[in-house]
């Protein structure tokens, strides 16, 4: 600790602004050391588990998307690849790619609306992104333009940006065509290009010095930056299947908070979403984002929670390069969806959302109705890494006007890009009796 | 019109956030809207806030605990035009389904410590708790008819979006009907226009988000749906979702299921 | 030479018609199968019209197969091509200045619609005949029609009673009728059908083929028939204003305006007035129908707010109210607003009904 | 596309008149090459980007303005209410068939009006005043819901001193000092002095109103070729090609507003016609 600073400091926002959801944040320190951390989540209950509970494989993508606007396809994705392990369905090949197509799509809208809108504003100091465009016009217009390419992706592929309505459990409603595709391919090249400035913009912008001790974990499938499958990998080295997640995680539950909070086996805080992904798949990234971050400077891991945002947007430039790729090779499948064989049965599958794995297990009856589900968000993932950044940053918080260590605490969690609406829907292994 | 600047707040209750996200979707107009909009209140976007009063509240999220009764009778309080906007704010959206389940049972079903977890009984549409001047529905909202709300209220008309029946927007838009020629329920019929009818557009029926329509019959789809050999439970089940809270669907349902609440 | 008569050819013959008409530069909108419906849609290759498929229809059912001789309509009519369901009016900037949308009215050729459709154009010609709406009339002075006349109607067609159908009598440029897998019998109905016949290697009916062609006409007038006549249907129906007929069938009703926007001859629109926000406005047209709730809705109540009441208006403005308006029948039988029912409601049955519920009482 | 005479044209707000609550009257210049509007006719109202609505001309005045008193019911006349001098707004119009003026020559002329229907029928007595020598005596008898409500308070009195005119008010409700009669407006039927023998009588108000109305007539003599009826409908586009405004087979907007009762009676008694 340095001399200059003060010895004591306290920290309440009851209400965070610039993140998904309802929460706040509290912190003591006293005498140079951290009394509390608190990361409360006070995003009102809404009870999926109950809501779930009967209802039909068919209908969970659509209901449990509903957990989260930012995220909503991430929803569909997990559940419906859970159901399918569970029917024994194998989508077809053009399917996985439309998949893939539209959650790419999300990871951009996704992605810049957390860059440009929430976050960027942070580390130059403003209140909102609107108050940017003055002196940053054009990120602000590369962003808003990548915005709604991504969306516009989700909506020739899904109907509309915000809970897209053509996939289904072993496909989609309806084949979707290659023509209906092939347009989003006219600006692609703008897209890249401007997905190129806007990976420079956050790259150069100043970033506070930190350094995470921190588990990184994500999924990978050694062939394609992970999205849709893969084995659980960890920066500590641990590899294992999507099916027993639940063997190394342990849960736990703070007084102040409507989230529950998951560990790596052992008490390791962990980190999940881009940062993650990126620092344990970057080598499969697309060799033009490779390249760009290589004349950037910029080089894996990244430890630094801060520059997430470049995590994010090396992804966003990626997700445009692969789909150039994927809308070109498109091709429709000869039916829009496999039907499967309803059974009893059991499965989970985990999905990276834009914010990390996403959890999902169920078990079906022998009429395809939901007896008990389980969701782990990412952001429960990552509750103990948050509250972990900042009590590593307390002391640097010390010696700055309160003020500005207010809006760093806000930072370091905004650094996740917590979707809390989804956080409070953890989804235990209860289930209700009639 | 209105040369002052229109003080628009925003303000999220159980939800999950998509409909806030449709105002950031309107990205091309996003930057024009700014010039005549200012958003005072709208913390998914800002850390700046001021205080009301407000021209327009929007308010997306069905109404859920004792805090947020409070708190949205205070929004009321302070603003000049409140709007419930999405499926939760005007029929208590998909959360809603926890209505026709004992409270006691839900809470213990998912939290370990049920008597820490404040919650209504009902998750509740706005209009339950407050005076709603207008209702934006839909799961999430429709882009475009928020955009044609702010520009109807900004040259000071009482903003008018039509509510029929979503089968007359599905057939205009050249859609083939999916109960006539693939035997798919639809709730089309009874539900309100606004959507752009993309369900089936993309071959499925509609799951109803916009909630019912200004003088829909579900009554008579129900029995319609029974007449083709649909059973009671599938039949309720199609009414039960982002909008079944809704009194119309809600009749439907308790019908259909034999009196429950 | 072709002249004002009767001629048969070859199957083969068709495909060069159609694509006589391509070479003149119209756009062709005909059949054509899309996601398992026949649709009316651009057609720019003969083989994409659906000869050798066949609908199903019945009141709320429709399907098609293959291997059927003979296609009839789909749920589009020509009327989505007139008389677009959305449409941009025009344009008022600030100071009241007007400003159009640029349209095109690229010549149109409608090949193989049935007579019922072409029916329904020549109702609408009168509806829109003498005010008008400038579209429909722009791209109406350009259009040539050739009508499939139809051999085999289907379970929810009543054009024989309509008397549009199943032959077509006039306003085409061309009717041909199918008459067997390679046998088409071709009559021009203008100058510029016998023009275009000329082209084709078609020779004059052989009394053989007449009277295959009549046989099979008559045959068909025998299927497409209602449960009703219309000498006097339009008073006997204004009799049965107060049948409580409207208030059972409307029980079923869902109220959607499906069958409006169906229907060939709804012409019924609404405008919809748009503020911009740099201070103009624009005005868009769409198609609106008589069962919407606003549809009779006035600032101090509804004049039809019940649905019972919105289901008699659209039977009797059909049948009754249609001939006081235009001298003709508002309604063509074509059956699609059984078929496109979502609730299967028939209104063969629903005028069946009136009647003799009129006639019961010894009105009629 | 769209004709040009379909096309709202820009008309300046001359001079506003606070009728009665929520009733205003708007004097409005007309654009260039605007018809003189017969009684009874009505214009499309349009406020830019809000709407249209159908307005009967209530009084073209000397200097040629047209007046249109409107209610405050909807969502267009909300906004036209606030509309002040000065302001411009779209008119298109005139549309419909007018009161039967020409027929009425040389017979007496019985006006029924109810609330704000008075405002069609206001052109009529000017006609008749300005063409007095052509008409037989002229009753006005008129009822709103209570004194503050009628319309054109500074005229009532003067149309009493038309030459053989006969004005006789009621209101629903006296709300404070009043004189005319309280009740129906078609209680002052039998007390007005009407010949049925040589009356031509032209109704409008509420459609409850103008039934009642008939009914009464009937009892003291008229046929229904003698009685004249202004109808309001949902007049969208006021040339009788949208539809909304149809009553069985007619056209409000273009077969009517005003209708001989015989000519309708078929259908304008149907319930929910």
């Amino acid at each position: 600790m340095t001399g200059n600073g003060r010895e004591s400091l306290e920290i309440r926002v009851s209400n965070l602004a610039r993140v998904e959801g309802e929460g706040g944040v509290y912190l003591k320190v006293s005498g140079g050391r951290v009394e509390y951390v608190e990361v409360h989540i006070h995003e009102a209950p809404r009870f999926f588990e109950a809501i779930l509970k009967g209802r039909h494989y068919l209908e969970v993508p659509d209901i449990t998307a509903r957990i989260c606007g930012i995220c909503p396809l991430a929803y569909v994705m997990s559940s419906s690849r859970a159901m399918e392990k569970i029917l024994g369905i194998k989508p077809h090949e053009e399917v996985f790619k439309l998949r893939r197509i539209a959650y790419l799509g999300e990871w951009i809208e996704s992605h810049v609306l957390h860059i440009a809108l929430l976050h960027a504003p942070d580390f130059l100091g403003y209140d909102s992104a609107l108050r940017m465009v003055e002196e940053h016009g054009d990120f602000i217009r590369d962003s808003l333009k990548l915005k709604a390419w991504g969306n516009r992706v989700l909506e020739v592929v899904g109907g509309r940006p915000v809970h897209p309505v053509v996939f289904r459990v072993g496909g989609t409603y309806r084949i979707i065509r290659r023509d209906e595709l092939l347009p989003l391919l006219k600006r692609v090249e703008e897209m890249k290009r401007r997905a190129r400035r806007v990976l420079e913009f956050v790259a150069n912008l100043p970033m506070p010095e930190f350094r995470q001790d921190i588990t990184y974990v994500s999924l990978r499938n050694d062939v394609r930056y992970p999205i849709l499958e893969g084995d659980v990998v960890t920066s500590d080295g641990e590899r294992f299947k999507e099916e027993d997640f639940e063997k190394h995680v342990e849960v736990e539950q703070a007084k102040y908070s409507n989230s529950l909070r998951y560990r790596l086996s052992g008490g390791r805080p962990y980190c999940v979403g881009p940062l993650a992904r990126f620092n344990l798949n970057h080598d499969l990234l697309a060799p033009e984002v490779k390249d760009k971050l290589a004349e950037l400077g910029i080089k894996a891991p990244l430890k630094n929670a801060f520059q997430s945002i470049i995590a994010r947007a090396a992804e966003v430039y990626h997700a445009v390069v692969e789909l150039d790729e994927l809308i070109t090779s498109y091709r429709e499948p000869p039916q829009p969806y496999v039907e499967g064989e309803v059974r009893e049965g059991e499965a989970a599958a985990i999905t990276e959302a834009p914010r990390g794995m996403l959890y999902h297990r169920y078990r079906i009856d022998s009429e395809g109705f939901v007896r008990y589900a389980n969701i782990v968000a990412p952001t429960c993932q990552n509750y103990v890494a948050m509250e972990e950044d900042i009590r590593r940053l307390a002391p640097n918080l010390l010696t700055m006007p309160r003020e500005k260590a207010q809006w760093v605490v806000e930072q370091a969690i905004r650094n996740y890009d917590p979707c809390i609406s989804c956080s409070v829907h953890f989804i235990r292994l209860h289930i209700i009796n009639d | 019109m209105m040369r002052r600047k229109l003080k628009v707040a925003v303000f999220k209750f159980a939800s999950c956030s998509g409909c806030q996200l449709q105002i950031l979707n309107m990205e091309d107009e996003l930057l024009t809207l700014t010039d005549a909009v200012e958003f005072t209140y709208f913390l998914e976007a800002s850390r700046a806030t001021a205080p009301g009063p407000y021209d327009v509240a929007f308010i997306e999220g069905s109404i859920s605990t004792p805090e947020q009764e409070e708190l949205v009778r205070r929004v009321r309080e302070e603003s000049r035009i409140l709007v419930a906007m999405g499926a939760c704010a005007t029929a208590g959206g998909i959360q809603a389904l926890r209505n026709w389940l004992r409270l006691d049972d839900v809470k213990r079903a998912v939290y370990p410590n049920p008597e820490w977890v404040k919650a209504l009984e009902h998750s509740k549409p706005v209009a339950e708790v407050v005076k709603v001047d207008y209702e934006l529905r839909g799961c999430p909202v429709s882009k475009e008819r928020l955009l044609s709300f702010i520009k109807q209220v900004l040259v000071g008309r009482k903003p008018y979006l039509r509510r029929e029946a979503l089968c007359m927007d599905c057939r205009r838009k050249g859609n083939v009907c999916v109960m006539v020629a693939k035997g798919i329920p639809c709730l089309g019929p009874v539900v309100q226009e606004g959507c752009g009818a993309i369900c089936p557009t993309f071959g499925r029926g509609c799951y109803g988000c916009f909630g019912p329509s200004i003088d829909a019959r579900p009554e008579a789809l129900a029995s319609r749906l029974r007449e083709v050999g649909m059973k009671d439970r599938d039949v309720a089940r199609l009414f039960k979702g982002f909008t079944g809270w809704s009194e119309k669907f809600r009749k439907v349902i308790n019908e259909l299921e034999g009196g429950a609440r | 030479m072709v002249s004002g008569g009767i001629y048969s050819g070859k199957f083969g013959e068709l495909r060069k018609l159609f694509n006589a008409l391509r070479l003149r530069g119209y756009r062709v909108i005909a059949p054509k199968l899309e996601d398992g419906v026949i649709r009316l849609k651009e057609v720019t290759s003969f083989d994409e019209v659906p000869y050798g498929w066949e609908d199903i229809q019945a009141p709320g059912k429709y399907s098609v197969r293959e291997g059927g001789k003979h296609f009839r309509h789909g749920p589009d009519a020509p009327k989505r091509i007139l008389y677009p369901p959305r449409l941009e009016l025009f344009r008022l900037r600030p100071d009241w200045s007007v400003e159009y949308p640029k349209e095109r009215f690229p010549p149109t050729a409608l090949f193989a619609i049935k007579p019922c459709d072409l029916a329904s154009i020549s109702v609408m010609d009168r509806v829109q005949g003498g005010i008008g709406d400038p579209y429909y009339l722009a791209l109406r002075k350009k259009l040539i029609i050739i009508v499939e006349n139809c051999v085999e109607p289907g379970a929810t067609c009543f054009c024989s009673t309509m008397g549009t159908g199943p032959e077509a009598r006039d306003g085409f440029d061309i009717a041909y009728t199918r008459l067997d897998d390679n046998l088409v019998v071709f009559r021009p109905g203008s100058d510029l059908g016998v023009e275009l016949l000329s082209e084709l290697n078609i020779e004059p009916a052989t009394d053989e083929v007449l009277r295959k062609y009549y046989d099979a006409l008559k045959n068909a007038s025998l299927k497409a028939k209602a449960p009703f006549e219309l000498e006097r249907l339009p008073d006997e129906l204004e009799l049965g204003l107060n049948s409580p007929v409207f208030k059972e069938v409307a029980e079923r009703c869902f109220g959607c305006a499906g069958c409006n926007m169906v229907c060939p001859t709804c012409f019924c629109f609404d405008v919809i007035d748009e503020p911009e926000l740099d201070g103009g406005a624009v005005r868009v047209r769409v198609w609106d129908g008589c069962f919407s709730y606003t549809y009779a809705e006035v600032a101090g109540g509804n004049f039809r707010k019940d649905l019972w009441a919105r289901y008699r208006h659209w039977v009797l403005h059909k049948f009754a109210y249609w001939v006081r308006q235009f001298g003709v029948f508002g309604c063509v039988g074509c059956g699609r607003c059984i078929t496109w029912c979502p609730a299967g409601i028939d209104l063969r049955e629903t005028i069946k009904s009136v009647v003799e519920w009129v006639r019961s009482r010894g009105g009629g | 596309m769209v004709e040009g005479r379909l096309i709202p044209k820009p008309a300046v707000i001359e001079d506003v008149v606070d009728e009665a609550p929520n009733v205003r009257t708007f004097y409005l210049r007309m654009p260039e090459g605007y018809p003189e509007p017969k009684p009874g006719q009505f214009n499309e109202l349009y406020v830019m980007g809000v709407g249209e609505v159908p307005i009967s001309v209530s009084d073209v005045t000397q200097e040629g303005l047209v007046a249109h008193t409107v209610r405050v019911a909807g969502r267009v006349t909300e906004v036209l209410a606030e509309a002040s001098v000065g302001d411009v707004i779209g008119v298109r119009g005139p549309y419909g068939k007018g009161w039967p003026v020409e027929q009425a020559v040389g017979k007496d002329v019985l006006i029924v009006a109810g609330g704000i229907g008075l405002a069609p029928l206001r052109p009529v007595i000017r006609h008749i005043e300005r063409n007095r020598a052509k008409y037989g005596k002229l009753t006005i008898l008129y009822g709103a819901r209570a004194p503050r409500h009628l319309l054109y308070k500074y005229e009532l009195e003067k149309y009493a001193s038309i030459p053989n005119t006969e004005l006789l008010l009621s209101v629903d409700k006296a709300e404070g000092p009043w004189e005319g009669h309280v009740g129906f407006v078609t209680d002052l039927i039998p007390k007005a002095d009407i010949d049925p023998e040589r009356t031509i009588a032209m109704i409008c108000g509420p459609e409850i109103m103008m039934k009642f109305t008939i009914k009464r007539l009937y009892e003291i003599g008229l046929k229904d070729n003698q009685i004249y009826l202004s109808l309001e409908r949902r007049m969208r586009c006021g040339v009788g090609l949208c539809g909304h405004c149809q009553m069985g087979p007619y056209f409000v907007c273009k077969h009517g507003p005003v209708f001989p009762h015989w000519f309708i009676k078929k259908y304008f008694w149907v319930e929910q016609i």
